[in-house]
């Protein structure tokens, strides 16, 4: 399959993701869209170290690997953002009982 | 690598002494000891000392020019422990494991000013955005820091996504995330390589709050507890621009001329912004978090101009920079009232604190005889040596004589203002800290050869 | 020693008197002040008169004090010329002056101590700035002495300063003089632009009156009509002529001397002076010739209609001034500068008389309110009366061989000029007879205080009317024209090498024949007796007391010159400087500045909306601006 | 399909409903992973967002009692203005990258063995071994950010 | 050395006048202070005048080759004396004033000092524009604090202003200092460095617009005024006798040697505005009530000749600016004190409340009418002098096609400036006594002391200039030597 083809599908995940980050209200739905970001990142991730691999590939070398660790660390991080964002969002749930980014709206000007 | 691994060890330290004591006070004197440890391990470092030998397979690689940024960092950090680590203890219970946080977030600065690769920038600014999502959120029953730690949050996860993006992008191009191998051979702007470079951009921008990905900036100032604020603007904001002007130096260091004009644009509007919208704030914090923007404005300008007067004097600015608003917040935290009315007549009642925070502001502004005139001369010249962006340093000084619009109004409220008295409890060695920061502003201002001095003999040694 | 190094004691004895005067003038008694004051001008006088036997000899020196301003090419040294025509200013600037701090010292004596002390010392400095200005060797010690009797004249017409009427008429005398100084400094500027110096003449040829051939048409026109832009300031003349008039506000003394006998005419001082010039420039001449008798008219005209007694002896003096420079205008010199003379004699006498009668009338100035006054103030009565025979004109009163001299040369040069001077002269004749008249002949029409009042002035007043009267019965004879006796014109072979240069360009001089000549005297003389003839009858009966109207009030009201002035100068330079102020400075220029604070004002406000506190909007912000930068990237570089 | 769900995240009502796609989404890339022969990615990213992730999210959701009516609805003209706006960066990177140098260049590979954990695992712990260490403070933090923020 | 003392003396006193509480004998100490350092100057001027005694080049920042340089040259000395002489005199004078927190402001007045010295004697450019930021920074404390009801908006803007002309200043400085042969900021390299015309010619708008906000020409006066009338007398003295001086000071030593081209390209808009200003200033004035505005605009228009006469290049001209600057720092600072003493005795400075003061206080009316006099450029006052040469320098100008027509419009304000001088010895002194004047004194001892050393100074100067013509006159050649340099 052309390299093409997945660069296009991350970055239409990639604005998915946006988009849904600039058209929801939700935290947790914002917050899931960032991963959805981040899941474009990898999956272009994967892609590209496989196209690096395909091309070197004759040499039997391990190019293309280091994609596919950053991905891994990817995921690592998202998991620990995730912690510390739901802990937010729970925290501000304590507070005001609501999830909408925008009902907090002290801090502006 | 000592910073790295001491930092990170002192974390670890500090969250043990949360659950072994109680005593605040203990807590904060193994805090400072500690910093000081830090310090000087990473002077020893400067010096060759190295304690640890990891081989870091080219994920890392430590020159002077990091080393003395961490140094600069971490003695700002422990004149803040100082000035301010007490007020800490007003913002929560878990005084230790702020302490921890901070540290974690040096570790992070340590890692930003030695990356070698997009991966460890990655990492390390994670490292210092996740402990800083939660200062933000310390406070956690007032609803403005919660505000603040969601918004950071929501949009520092944002710029990750695009940071990542615009790594992975590089990465499609390169087949590496070694900045050694996206260097070489970068002469001609391909479109992914553009891509991935104007989505670095952003996201570094958005770090460092330059306009227009600053909008975080103000409200996460704004609501955090004003403790971390003070941290958060001085030494983490530098900070981004030590990771900012090493990512772009390494990668795109060759292609400059190339994305010059972007970067000018993008410091233009960051300056105006910040200097405009800093006018009309009628809270002293709200302000300084503006003033915050303009200033990295000004450090941009090391980003525009790249050479080496920009970097010495970026590493001047942080100096500079982080000392006099870590003074003026200290001052800030002891005050009830943050508007500028708060100020009013504050030079009859504490005249120390009066006339050290003038000396910070006029720092700031950039008059001569204090560190921030040869910050901002630094970063002029820096620009005008550079020779394309003349426009920039035009738009640049009158940005700087409006700063002086804001920061003044404070001398003002200070001196020839009449306010309602205002008690303000400080201790005598906090005043006199205060006295030996604002003599070093001073010192600097007059003899600022003696950093420069040492910047020189680090850079050719 | 040669005498002539002695100079400097001529203005070296007033300053030393202003400087005593003005220090000390609260300690010392009135009698001290007016004998320093009135002894120092003596001194000067006695040198005077040693340096004027000096120079008859045909000595004259050029005397160097120090350097005054010296930079690059151009030298101007601290330097005094003492050559006949100077000699011939001094003495008059030093004799009359001395008979006036005469007078004044009884004139003045009601005054405080201290004001006196002032007043004889702003006289002093007076005597001694108009000899700077006659004694300068350059054109800038000129200058100096130039704008110091603009500021003793200035400060003495202001002496009264509680009137605000008086302080008025002192200002207006400084700016008014100020204008003509600038055309004078300009003209400096020109010289030294042009020759490099300013200084008269020098041994090794290289003065301004050495150096005139390097100087082009332009050139020589340009200066000399500066020069006489600065003299019209000084002298009264056309335009610059009203301030004069209103000078009369100062203590009568200083009018007799300043505005009669001496500051007004360094006009025609300094033209003369320079007559090199005015020569070179016959252009110019025209014009200081046409000015000076279209002053001659008008201001005779308007003096008429006069009936402050001040005011009318002013008008005659703007119309005296005129005359004179119609004589330079004409080229006689000689003679401009011989009615100089003469004019200083008896106009001086006229004002010291005036002052006599102000003095007995307790400072009453409207002739209507006087007459009759030849009883009770005989010796005022006959000086006053020999003034006005030699005003206008009768021989062989010393006014007569002046302004016969002058109307000689504008007949020679000029048919109209000396029909127009005839005219002027006549006027002369006619209005100094009804002052005369009006005054001193009919009956008294004042309070019966003022006429229980009525006494002769004292001694110190009268004695100095009595020598100037002999003098301007006597002056004339220096200066006897040719036809009458040949060789008796002393004055003109006395001056003759000062303004030898001019002679040598002019070349040779068409002189009128001598039955022209008598003609022209017969004429002058006949139509002068008409006038005052008409006068006396008209005016020693009956003298007008009512308001004039029609054409008399145009005349009473100076052909509303002043207010012309009023209309077209000073109010619109008023409204203008209010405008500026009040709107341009105020509105424009520092509005201009204040709106550039009030934009970054009112732009942070704006501005400061972006932070709207949405989080939505902040990242669509973002989105935007990336998108913006990706378009200015991708689409818009290539 | 990936795609397909991706949208239905973003416009689903419900939280849960957004879960849910969510993770079909999810599994979709995880199929493109095996796909690409990388196995041992695919796997994980099944365990850790969809299982694990995904899971908290559900759970913080429930616990919350979120459904529909809870989000208020945005400005339409701010939404539209947000889809416009992410359609248009989409369209400029699209169009951007329409040139990209790495056109033509295959990133299918049946063969190719770096996708395996034993590979991965060793270069992980070579290579990357200092950013492995270094995310280990990343957890620390996180760890100490959410007990200070999670404790009452 | 000498240079050194003059900057470190009122430096160190300064500081350590913030600790000395008392009102006498804080005003004891800066008066001490401040004679010594007219001493020190007059020493190096007169008898200390080897060229090691006026030079001092220590190594200041020697990455930068920049050193704190001073050098004293006759321009300089001329400068130091004016500030030197000035300094007791306005002590003295305002000897009488009480300030709240007298410490704090004598402390920074002898701060401003420091300042203005520093500037006057700096050879180095980064260190003159460190004093010359360093001088403004202590003025804006004195007028904030001291100053009178619309001090604090007044003051800032005087200050935002002149820091925005700084700030361009800074970034000429930055750029010549970059295309220097030697990188160096000395201004010896300064002046050998030889740039292309067009680039003079922008640059010479930076450094301009710094200077022409500071003497202040039209139209960047508008601080100016405001200023000097809200600005404590004291304070007004210093800024109008001796910090504005600082703008001309510059343009002579910074500006005209360095960039002659931009000056010879520019010179004829730059004049232009100096010539409206001369008459738009002269005109204003004319409407003033307050006595402060009318001096300070006054002060705009003479500057604006200063102005003029260098930028329509001339020895002579120049010569006579040189003059100038130190005659018109005695002159105005004389105004000032009379301005003062009417101030203080009668509470108003308006002179339509005024009246008849001539027959109170002869004594202040005599002085006043000498000052007076003097700016009006009368004769054998010190003015004239200067005045004279520099109009005679603009029309003997070669520089300037139009120098004609700047001579005679310029020579305008000569008689305006007769009027609304005056108008205003009219105004206060003449006339009737008004109801706040019927019982006025005449001056003390102290004021008659200083303003009688004024009024000889004026005189002395004014009939015998030579001895201030022969000292500048060697800086004028430097000055105007260097104007000539060929373009490459």
């Amino acid at each position: 399959m052309l390299i093409e083809r997945y660069i296009y599908l991350a970055i239409a995940l990639f604005c998915i993701g946006i988009v849904g980050v600039l058209a929801r209200r939700n935290a947790i739905i914002i917050f899931m869209c960032i991963e959805l970001m981040l899941n474009a990142v990898n999956l272009l991730l994967v892609a590209f170290s496989k196209m690096h691999h395909a091309a070197a590939v004759a040499k039997g070398s391990t190019a293309g690997i280091e994609g596919q660790l950053f991905v891994f660390f990817i995921m690592v991080v998202a998991a620990a953002e995730v912690s510390v964002g739901l802990a937010i969002i729970v925290m501000m749930y304590r507070n005001t009982h609501s999830v909408d980014v925008n009902f907090l709206n002290r801090l502006k000007h | 690598m000592n910073a790295i691994v001491i930092s990170a060890v002192l974390g670890v330290v500090m969250m043990f002494c949360g659950v072994f004591t109680n005593s605040k006070p203990a807590v904060r004197t193994v805090a400072v000891i500690g910093l000081l440890g830090l310090i000087i391990a990473n002077v020893l470092d400067m010096g060759g000392y190295h304690f640890f030998n990891v081989n870091v397979r080219g994920m890392l690689a430590f020159d002077v020019f990091g080393l003395l940024f961490n140094t600069i960092a971490f003695a700002a950090t422990w004149i803040y422990f100082l000035l301010s680590g007490r007020d800490m203890e007003r913002v929560g219970v878990n005084l230790a494991e702020y302490f921890a946080l901070i540290f974690f977030v040096l570790c992070g600065i340590a890692i930003v000013s030695a990356f070698n690769s997009l991966l460890m920038l990655f990492l390390g600014i994670e490292i210092i955005s996740i402990p800083l999502y939660i200062l933000t959120g310390s406070d956690k029953r007032n609803l403005k820091s919660n505000e603040a730690a969601l918004k950071y949050f929501l949009m520092g996860s944002f710029s990750t996504g695009i940071m990542l993006m615009g790594i992975t992008l590089l990465y499609g191009v390169k087949g590496s995330f070694n900045m050694d191998v996206i260097r070489a051979g970068s002469s001609t702007l391909t479109p992914m390589l553009a891509a991935g470079l104007l989505l670095l951009l952003f996201a570094m921008s958005f770090k460092v709050s330059a306009v227009p990905f600053h909008f975080w900036t103000p409200d996460a100032y704004d609501g955090s507890p004003t403790v971390f604020t003070s941290f958060m603007a001085t030494i983490v904001k530098v900070a981004g621009f030590i990771a900012f002007i090493r990512l772009f130096e390494g990668c795109f260091g060759e292609m400059h001329k190339q994305w010059q004009l972007l970067a000018a644009i993008i410091t233009a509007a960051t300056l105006f912004i910040g200097n405009i919208t800093a006018v009309f704030q009628q809270s002293v914090k709200r302000m300084l978090s503006y003033s915050s923007i303009a200033q990295a404005g000004f450090m941009l300008f090391a980003l525009v101009a790249m050479n080496n007067t920009a970097k010495e004097g970026l590493i001047f600015y942080a100096a500079a920079y982080s000392l006099a608003t870590i003074g003026i917040f200290a001052v800030l935290l002891k005050m009830k009232d943050y508007t500028f009315e708060g100020f009013n007549g504050l030079a009859k009642r504490q005249p120390v604190l009066a006339a050290t925070n003038t000396i910070f502001l006029l720092s700031l502004a950039g008059i001569p005889a204090t560190a921030g005139f040869w910050a901002k001369f630094y970063m002029l010249s820096a620009a005008i040596d550079n020779g394309n962006v003349m426009w920039l340093v035009i738009v640049g000084v009158l940005c700087a004589a409006i700063s002086v619009y804001y920061y003044f109004r404070v001398i003002q409220a200070m001196y020839f203002k009449d306010g309602e008295p205002q008690e303000i409890e400080t201790s005598r060695s906090f005043k006199g800290l205060l006295i030996v920061i604002a003599a070093a502003v001073v010192l600097l201002g007059i003899f600022p050869h003696w950093l420069i001095n040492q910047l020189y003999s680090f850079f050719y040694l | 020693m040669n005498v002539l190094q002695l100079v400097w004691l001529v203005p070296f004895f007033p300053l030393v008197g202003f400087l005593v005067n003005g220090l000390l003038r609260k300690q010392l008694p009135k009698s001290l002040v007016s004998i320093i004051g009135s002894g120092m001008v003596l001194a000067s006088f006695i040198v005077s008169v040693l340096l004027f036997s000096e120079v008859k000899q045909g000595n004259t020196a050029v005397v160097n004090l120090f350097d005054f301003i010296s930079v690059d090419t151009l030298k101007i040294p601290f330097a005094f010329q003492i050559d006949q025509l100077s000699s011939l200013f001094l003495l008059i600037i030093t004799g009359v002056g001395f008979l006036i701090h005469v007078y004044s010292a009884a004139y003045m004596h009601e005054e405080r101590e201290e004001h006196f002390g002032r007043y004889f010392c702003y006289l002093n400095l007076f005597v001694f700035s108009m000899l700077l200005l006659v004694l300068g060797a350059n054109y800038l010690i000129m200058f100096i002495g130039w704008e110091g009797v603009g500021l003793c004249s200035y400060l003495l017409i202001g002496y009264w300063f509680k009137n605000t009427e008086y302080t008025n008429a002192a200002k207006k005398a400084f700016i008014m003089n100020r204008i003509g100084d600038l055309g004078f400094l300009i003209a400096i500027f020109w010289i030294i632009a042009k020759l490099g110096t300013v200084t008269y003449t020098t041994t090794d040829g290289a003065g301004v009156f050495d150096l005139y051939e390097k100087l082009t048409r332009t050139d020589v026109i340009g200066i000399t009509l500066l020069l006489f832009v600065g003299a019209t300031g000084k002298s009264a003349q056309i335009p610059l002529y009203t301030w004069l008039p209103d000078a009369m506000a100062g203590p009568t003394p200083v009018s007799a001397l300043i505005h009669a006998a001496t500051m007004v005419t360094a006009g025609i001082y300094m033209i003369a002076r320079s007559n090199v010039l005015y020569t070179m420039a016959p252009e110019t001449q025209s014009v200081v010739a046409a000015i000076g008798l279209a002053t001659a008219l008008f201001a005779a005209t308007i003096a008429i209609k006069q009936n402050d007694i001040k005011k009318v002896l002013a008008y005659s003096t703007v119309s005296q001034l005129g005359y004179m420079f119609l004589g330079l205008g004409v080229g006689a010199y000689t003679g401009a500068v011989f009615h100089v003379m003469t004019h200083a004699f008896f106009k001086a006498l006229l004002f010291l008389g005036a002052g006599s009668v102000i003095h007995a009338m307790h400072h009453e100035q409207d002739i209507r309110r006087m007459g009759g006054l030849a009883k009770k103030l005989p010796i005022t009565h006959l000086t006053f009366l020999i003034g006005c025979i030699a005003i206008a004109g009768i021989p062989p009163f010393s006014g007569f061989f002046s302004k016969d001299e002058i109307l000689a040369a504008a007949y020679s040069k000029d048919h109209i000029y000396y029909y127009l001077g005839i005219a002027g002269a006549m006027m002369t004749a006619f209005y100094m007879f009804r002052l005369y008249a009006t005054t001193f002949l009919g009956r008294f029409r004042g309070t019966e205080e003022q006429k229980h009042h009525l006494h002769e002035s004292p001694a110190a007043m009268t004695i100095p009317l009595i020598v100037l009267a002999i003098l301007s019965v006597a002056g004339g004879f220096i200066g006897v024209p040719e036809v009458i006796k040949p060789g008796a014109h002393w004055l003109e072979h006395f001056l003759a090498p000062v303004f030898e240069p001019s002679a040598r360009i002019k070349g040779e001089v068409h002189h009128l024949d001598h039955n022209t000549e008598y003609m022209l005297m017969g004429l002058s003389v006949g139509l002068a007796v008409i006038a005052i003839l008409v006068a006396l009858f008209r005016y020693s009966k009956k003298p007008e007391v009512h308001e004039p109207a029609g054409f008399g009030k145009v005349l009473a009201d100076k052909w509303y010159i002043d207010e012309l002035y009023g209309f077209v100068i000073v109010k619109p330079v008023n409204w203008l400087a209010k405008w500026l102020n009040s709107f341009f400075e105020k509105k424009f220029i520092d509005g201009l500045v204040n709106g550039v604070g009030r934009l970054v004002n009112y732009s942070s406000r704006q501005v400061r909306l972006l932070q709207s506190g949405f989080v939505g909007n902040y990242v669509l912000l973002m989105v935007l601006s990336m998108l913006a930068l990706f378009v200015v990237t991708f689409f818009i570089k290539k | 399909m990936a795609l397909g769900s991706a949208i239905m995240v973003v416009i689903s009502r419900n939280p849960v409903h957004s879960v849910l796609w969510l993770i079909i989404t999810f599994f979709a890339i995880s199929g493109h992973y095996i796909l690409m022969n990388a196995q041992f990615l695919g796997i994980v990213n099944l365990i850790v967002y969809a299982g694990a992730i995904m899971v908290l999210f559900l759970f913080v959701i429930m616990l919350m009692n979120l459904n529909a009516e809870t989000e208020p609805q945005k400005n339409k003209w701010l939404k539209l203005a947000g889809v416009v706006a992410g359609g248009c960066l989409l369209l400029v990177l699209v169009a951007a990258l329409k040139q990209a140098e790495v056109k033509g260049k295959v990133a299918m590979l049946e063969t190719g063995d770096i996708g395996l954990i034993r590979n991965l695992g060793k270069a992980l712990f070579t290579d990357f071994v200092v950013p492995f260490e270094i995310s280990s403070i990343l957890f620390l933090s996180a760890m100490v950010g959410a007990v200070v923020i999670g404790k009452k | 050395m000498i240079p050194v003392l003059l900057i470190v003396i009122p430096l160190v006193s300064g500081l350590l006048a913030f600790l000395i509480k008392q009102e006498k004998s804080v005003k004891v100490w800066s008066l001490v202070t401040s004679l010594i350092t007219m001493v020190v100057a007059i020493l190096g001027i007169a008898v200390l005048h080897k060229p090691e005694y006026l030079q001092t080049n220590v190594a200041w920042l020697p990455n930068l080759n920049s050193n704190f340089s001073l050098t004293m040259d006759g321009m300089s000395k001329l400068l130091c004396l004016l500030t030197g002489i000035a300094y007791p005199g306005i002590f003295i004078a305002t000897w009488n004033s009480t300030y709240k927190n007298p410490h704090q402001f004598y402390a920074l007045m002898l701060l401003m000092q420091t300042g203005l010295l520093g500037v006057f004697v700096a050879s180095d450019a980064l260190l003159f524009y460190f004093f010359w930021e360093l001088a403004l920074i202590p003025a804006y404390f004195l007028c904030s604090i001291w100053g009178g009801e619309r001090r604090v908006a007044v003051t800032f803007k005087f200050f935002i202003y002149t820091f925005v002309g700084s700030l361009l200043m800074l970034i000429g400085i930055i750029w010549v200092y970059l295309h220097t042969p030697d990188h160096s900021f000395a201004m010896t390299s300064f002046y050998k460095v030889n740039l292309p015309g067009n680039t003079q010619g922008w640059l010479f708008w930076l450094f301009f617009l710094a200077f022409a906000i500071k003497i202040p020409l039209w139209p960047f006066h508008t601080w100016q005024p405001d200023t000097y009338e809200q600005s404590p007398t004291a304070v007004t003295m210093v800024l109008s006798g001796i910090m504005v001086k600082m703008g001309v000071f510059g343009v002579l030593r910074w500006l005209a040697p360095v960039l002659p081209v931009g000056l010879w390209g520019y010179g004829d808009p730059a004049a232009t505005m100096c010539v409206i200003g001369m008459i738009y200033a002269s005109f204003v004035a004319m409407q003033q009530d307050d006595l402060k505005r009318l001096v300070a605009y006054s002060s705009i228009a003479h500057m604006g000749l200063m102005g003029l006469a260098i930028f329509v290049t001339s020895s002579i001209g120049i010569q006579g600016v040189m003059i100038q600057m130190f005659n018109h720092g005695i002159n105005i600072i004389g105004m000032w004190i009379v301005v003062e003493l009417i101030e203080r005795q009668f509470g108003t400075r308006k002179m339509s409340e005024l009246g008849g003061l001539a027959q109170k206080a002869p004594g202040l009316a005599i002085m006043l009418v000498v000052v007076a006099l003097a700016n009006v450029a009368l004769p054998l006052t010190n003015a004239f002098i200067g005045e004279f040469m520099m109009f005679n320098g603009v029309f003997s100008s070669k520089a300037s096609n139009y120098h004609y027509i700047f001579m005679v419009v310029g020579g305008i304000s000569i008689i305006l400036s007769a009027i609304y001088t005056l108008n205003m010895i009219q105004k206060v002194f003449y006339g009737n006594t008004s109801s706040l004047t019927a019982n006025a004194r005449d001056i003390r001892v102290n004021e008659k002391f200083v303003l009688a050393v004024l009024l000889i100074g004026i005189v002395i100067m004014g009939v015998y200039p030579k001895p201030m013509i022969e000292a500048t006159k060697h800086a004028v050649d430097a000055i105007y030597s260097k104007m000539f340099i060929k373009l490459p």
